[in-house]
């Protein structure tokens, strides 16, 4: 055998980290405090990395009732009423195990949205994969869809949206996160507290099993011989729908004090974050945890990540009737420790005990500043210019070309496989601009959406950041929404890398740049690191997850073409670039040039037009200009409303910059030429550029130049059957 | 005349629960899957969803619990049973529809509107219906490839047992038009007696106006008119 | 104690798209040398019982009644004794 | 030609949710002498081949490349030889 690491090397710990832990213990830890130690003080738990850089954001607003620092953050919509969302990656799972791995994110990210007394109402996802020309990619990508869909039909909740996006960067490292929105009553929030010292702690749900120990650590000496502990964890999305009835139960009659899901390091994080939140101690004794496996040690009960597991805390006078709901709901519940006032974690195994710290240690991690350095590529890609690029002959074949590109092509393979209707509150499905959702009993309606540009985060960290943020808002915007509050995922690689570094830095700065022009608080995330394979990382990938508000929704609209005769007007100012655009990387196989401007001002003004212009039931379609660009956005409003466009462009250029470049704070909409007056007042009193582009009517897209060139004339039919089939073609 | 709707644990009870409450006003009242004893209920609804996970196949441990053996009592006496979906399954499961679902032949899940042909608009589920009319339903399944030997396929047509078949809009019964690889693009079927119905496709999921379709509202209208209940207050008239 | 093992297939004639979509996979793959792929459920039981007689009539009762899906499927099953 | 029984159960310490419910469901039926169910899959395979080493080994690779999901699963089989 090589020579022997010390278990805490072993567990990720550097030499500085088990010194300050010696030194906060006056001791040496044993083996299990060492474990503790080295989970709560992961990245995943800690954010080590992240927290000085997430600071940035933005976290309070007129709408923001909890931002982050819960397990989800929760928003103001009015009558009492509130939103609970968040976002979380399952990208490590996913890749060794593609159904799992989705499925199990879909049910740990619902576990935030419950655990704080919510219902779960819609779920959305963001995905990145690698080229589906790839069969490995392929095999991944089937599998993380059919997992959430399995879990996600499985829980009655509808998957109501999401978004996907194809580079070679993720081939290796598919990206999965996954947003649940919930909704709750202000009065029934619950939080993450393990307060009131002689209060019970009761683990509740799945047994304990060995699954998933090695999702923290690769100590794996102590692990009980026989036993190979599998990396994966599956799911039983059943129990997790009696644990959300049995839970959400509870928590309505009052008996709950606090509650959190057992996700990543499982009880350990769990019990000390609730510990820590409330300023408490606690205390667990293993022995009394129901385990699914015969001979577990103590170090593999505190950190196993067997899924549907929640830990509650509650007043020892409502043990029996808590455990009687429970039970009526066929949910394994156990008293397995209680709160303490002397502020140590302790945990025993019966009447030894096996490991003592403070929370305050655990909880209060030490931050890790990481060198930061602009990458080589950067100054060198984006002062490329487009000046000796050829434009096609072709230009019909390139829009088809680019209607077929994965990135651009419609998602439905992937949406039918979820139910987005169950419910019964789905206004507008998955395959809009945004979701639409009404509140029962109310007038109003909610819109959600997620966003992330990666090739742009590559090319422009910092502008990227913006832009998710500026496109996710605009999304909601296009439905007639006002964007109250975002979660983010931040996916990137390893940070100990000063270039990675410095990007994480870039991203958040943008971002938060758009989330204060914007007015768009940030109220809860989740950072995803370490995203490599083979020394690659991925292309630097936020996703941002955000929720808008419709005070009536039978006000909202959608992006297809609704009657024929109606004027198409484009919103903002038009000045498309070439530079990373899909069109140059699909039909010039170029990822470089600049990415497009975006005035977060007029941004702002375009989005407040857009909603007012729907609000007053002046437009009767709002699309946004993204990905292809501007012909690729009025193919998207052709589809969908089965007719065509005659399109006169007023703007000179090149031709392909003026088709498929793409441009940031440009909504197209449309309106019947009556409203056109009201309409384009509107838009000069909003000092939003206005511009009219064409007529909605026939079979064909037809797009001329200001010389009267038909630069498209394209069958819609031709432009649905690629855009439609292009990614089923692949399966 | 008094609805119940089964709340097995996975399905998706609330929104027939809601339909037949809020949308058309009528009482309605929960049974849970231990139930013993069944009182008073005309017509009982099974919902869709995934009772206790489709764990072993769709419907089976469903099947399986107390209350079904009340519900075929309730069937054999004359008493209304729709399901929906999963309930469908269920029924399956039970023998109170003849035939077995599968796995949908491209063995995945699939969630869009399809088109309908109403093959029997004499049942007290359909009479709101014309006969060959054609309708939009959404469906929303991974196990609706509907199964049932030469025989009994026979039987089905011949007793008029098959209530929707999948057609395209002209309403066409073609194989483009099956979703799932349903026999004969069968989408319901209902018993020789007529008072047990199980389809596929959600009626519940397009009985309002706000999500943009209310042709399913016309099979819970269906069940009031056969109770002689027209135009009852709080009842929404038909479009 | 007996360990039941429970075979489940499809009847013959009944169609077995899995069993089809592998095969296809499988030849694609360069494996024609497989002929046909029939897919099917296998269950493992433990019944506490100690009289062999006995727990093959709960067994056939268990399997024609729940676990085998008898509009479509066939089954089989093998029951050993076992200590525990 | 050779006929392969592959059976396919989850590996150790993986949950069987549906092995559970269909336990739990037996049990609320009345048949409580079942202790444990464990599910599975189950495939018959053709393969032509005339060598029982060849066959065993193209039987092996299939499992390991397609049928079986070797993060959660565990397989066995049987290979005999049969006319056609
Ligand atoms: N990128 C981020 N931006 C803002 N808040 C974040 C971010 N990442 C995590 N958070 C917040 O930190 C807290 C802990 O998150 P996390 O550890 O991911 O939760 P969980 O324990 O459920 O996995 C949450 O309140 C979350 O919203
Ligand atoms: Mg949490």
């Amino acid at each position: 055998m090589s020579e022997q690491k010390p278990a805490w090397m072993e567990m990720g710990l550097s030499s500085e980290e088990y010194a300050k832990i010696c030194d906060i213990l006056g001791r040496e830890p044993n083996y299990l405090e060492t474990g503790l130690f080295a989970v709560l003080w992961s990245e995943h738990c800690s954010y080590k990395h992240s927290r000085p850089v997430l600071k940035n954001f933005p976290t309070e607003g007129k709408y923001v009732i909890q931002g982050p620092g819960e397990n989800a953050g929760v928003v103001d919509i009015g009558d009492g009423q509130a939103l609970v969302f968040k976002v979380e990656s399952h990208n490590h799972p996913s890749a060794v195990e593609p159904y799992e791995g989705a499925a199990t994110g879909v049910g740990g990210v619902a576990r935030d949205i419950f655990t704080m007394g919510a219902r779960p109402i819609a779920a959305l996802n963001s995905l990145r994969f690698g080229s589906l020309e790839d069969p490995r990619v392929r095999h991944l990508f089937s599998g993380v869809v059919e997992g959430i869909g399995g879990y996600g039909n499985r829980l009655g909740t509808p998957v109501v949206g999401g978004d996907i996006f194809f580079h070679p960067s993720y081939q290796g490292n598919p990206l999965v996160n996954a947003m649940c929105v919930g909704l709750v009553d202000h009065k029934r929030i619950v939080r993450g507290l393990a307060a009131g010292p002689g209060n019970l702690v009761v683990a509740a749900g799945a047994k304990t099993g060995r699954d998933g120990i090695h999702g923290c650590t690769f100590a794996s000496e102590e692990f009980s011989e026989e036993t190979e502990a599998p990396d994966v964890q599956r799911g039983d999305p059943f129990l997790e729908s009696l644990l959300i009835e049995a839970c959400l139960e509870l928590m309505e009659k009052g008996y709950v004090v606090g509650i959190q899901d057992m996700g990543a390091a499982g009880l350990t994080s769990s019990s000390a974050e609730m510990a820590g939140r409330a300023g408490t101690g606690i205390e667990i004794d293993v022995s009394l945890v129901p385990q699914r496996d015969e001979g577990m040690t103590p170090y593999e009960v505190m950190l196993s990540e067997s899924q549907e597991r929640m830990l509650l805390v509650i007043e020892p006078q409502h043990r029996q009737v808590v455990m009687d709901i429970f039970a009526k709901w066929g949910v394994e519940a156990a008293v397995v420790g209680r709160v303490t006032e002397d502020g140590i974690y302790r945990v025993l195994d019966g009447e030894i005990v096996v490991a003592e710290i403070p929370v305050k240690a655990l909880t209060d991690s030490p931050v890790r500043y990481p060198e930061q350095r602009e990458p080589e590529y950067y100054q060198r890609l984006r002062n490329w210019k487009p000046d000796d690029l050829p434009v096609p002959e072709d230009l019909n074949s390139v829009l088809l070309k680019l209607l077929s590109s994965p990135n651009i092509a419609s998602k439905e393979w992937v949406y039918i496989q979820y139910d987005h209707q169950v419910m019964l509150n789905t206004i507008v499905g998955p395959g809009a601009d945004a979701a639409v959702l009404r509140i029962k009993g109310t007038k109003k309606g909610i819109a959600m959406t997620t966003d992330g540009n990666p090739r742009y985060c590559y090319l422009d960290p910092s502008r990227g950041g913006a832009i998710a943020v500026a496109e996710a808002a605009r999304n909601l915007s296009c439905v007639g929404a006002e964007p109250l509050a975002l979660t983010d995922g931040l996916n990137f690689g390893n940070p100990e890398k000063p270039e990675i570094f410095w990007q994480i830095k870039q991203v958040v700065e943008g971002m938060s740049e758009a989330c204060r022009s914007l007015e768009i608080p940030v109220v809860s995330g989740n950072v995803s690191l370490y995203n490599e394979t083979k020394g690659e990382a991925i292309y630097p990938s936020p996703v941002v997850g955000m929720v808008g508000l419709l005070p009536d929704v039978k006000r909202c609209t959608t992006s297809a073409f609704k009657d024929s005769g109606d004027l198409v007007v484009l919103l903002g100012k038009f000045h498309p670039q070439l530079g990373a655009s899909e069109y140059l990387a699909v039909i010039h196989g170029l990822e470089q040039g600049e990415v497009p401007e975006i005035d977060l001002a007029e941004e702002k003004q375009v989005q407040l037009c857009c909603r007012e212009l729907i609000r007053e039931g002046k437009i009767k379609s709002a699309h946004d200009c993204a990905e292809g660009g501007l012909a690729v956005a009025i193919a998207e409003c052709c589809i969908p409303g089965q007719r065509g466009a005659t399109i006169n462009l007023p703007f000179a250029g090149r031709e392909d910059a003026l088709l498929f470049g793409e441009v940031q704070s440009c909504i197209l909409v449309t309106c019947t030429p009556r409203e056109l007056d009201s309409v384009l007042k509107t838009a000069e009193k909003a000092g939003v550029t206005a511009a009219v582009l064409g007529e909605t009517g026939g079979r064909h897209l037809i797009i001329r130049d200001r010389a009267e060139r038909a630069l498209i004339n394209q069958h819609i039919e031709e432009m649905e059957k690629v855009w439609r089939g292009s990614i089923a073609s692949y399966f | 005349m008094k609805f119940g709707v089964v709340f097995f644990p996975g399905a998706n009870a609330a929104d027939c629960f809601y339909v037949i409450d809020q949308l058309i006003g009528h009482p309605v009242s929960p049974i849970q899957p231990e139930e013993r004893e069944l009182d008073g209920f005309d017509c009982i609804v099974l919902p869709g969803g995934f009772s206790y996970g489709d764990y072993l196949r769709a419907g089976a441990l469903a099947a399986a619990t107390p209350v079904i053996e009340q519900i075929a009592d309730f069937a054999e006496q004359g008493g209304l049973v729709l399901g929906i979906g999963n309930g469908f399954q269920i029924l399956l499961n039970t023998g109170l529809l003849p035939g077995a679902m599968r796995k949908n032949e491209s063995l995945r899940f699939r969630c869009h509107d399809v088109f309908l042909r109403v093959e029997n608009s004499r049942t007290p589920f359909t009479n709101r219906y014309h006969q060959g009319e054609v309708i939009k339903y959404p469906i929303a399944h991974g196990e609706g490839n509907y199964y049932i030997d030469s025989e009994g396929l026979a039987q089905l047509e011949q007793n008029g047992q098959v209530v929707f078949r999948y057609c395209n809009e002209q309403g066409e019964v073609i194989p483009a038009a099956n979703p799932d690889g349903s026999v004969r693009n069968i989408a319901g079927i209902c018993n020789v007696k007529g008072n047990v119905l199980g389809l596929m496709p959600h009626p519940e999921r397009c009985s309002e106006e706000i999500l943009g379709n209310t042709q399913g509202l016309r099979l819970f209208l269906s069940v009031l008119d056969w109770w002689g209940i027209h135009t009852q207050e709080g009842v929404m008239t038909d479009e | 104690m007996f360990e039941a093992a429970v075979y489940v297939t499809l009847k013959k004639g009944i169609l077995d798209p899995e069993g089809k979509a592998i095969k296809n996979s499988l030849k694609s793959q360069g494996y024609d040398q497989v002929e046909e792929v029939t897919t099917g459920k296998y269950f493992l039981l433990k019944i506490k019982e100690r009289d062999r007689t006995a727990a093959e009539e709960e067994l056939r009762q268990i399997c024609e009644k729940f676990l085998v899906n008898m509009v479509l499927e066939d089954y089989s099953f093998e029951l050993r004794e076992v200590d525990r």
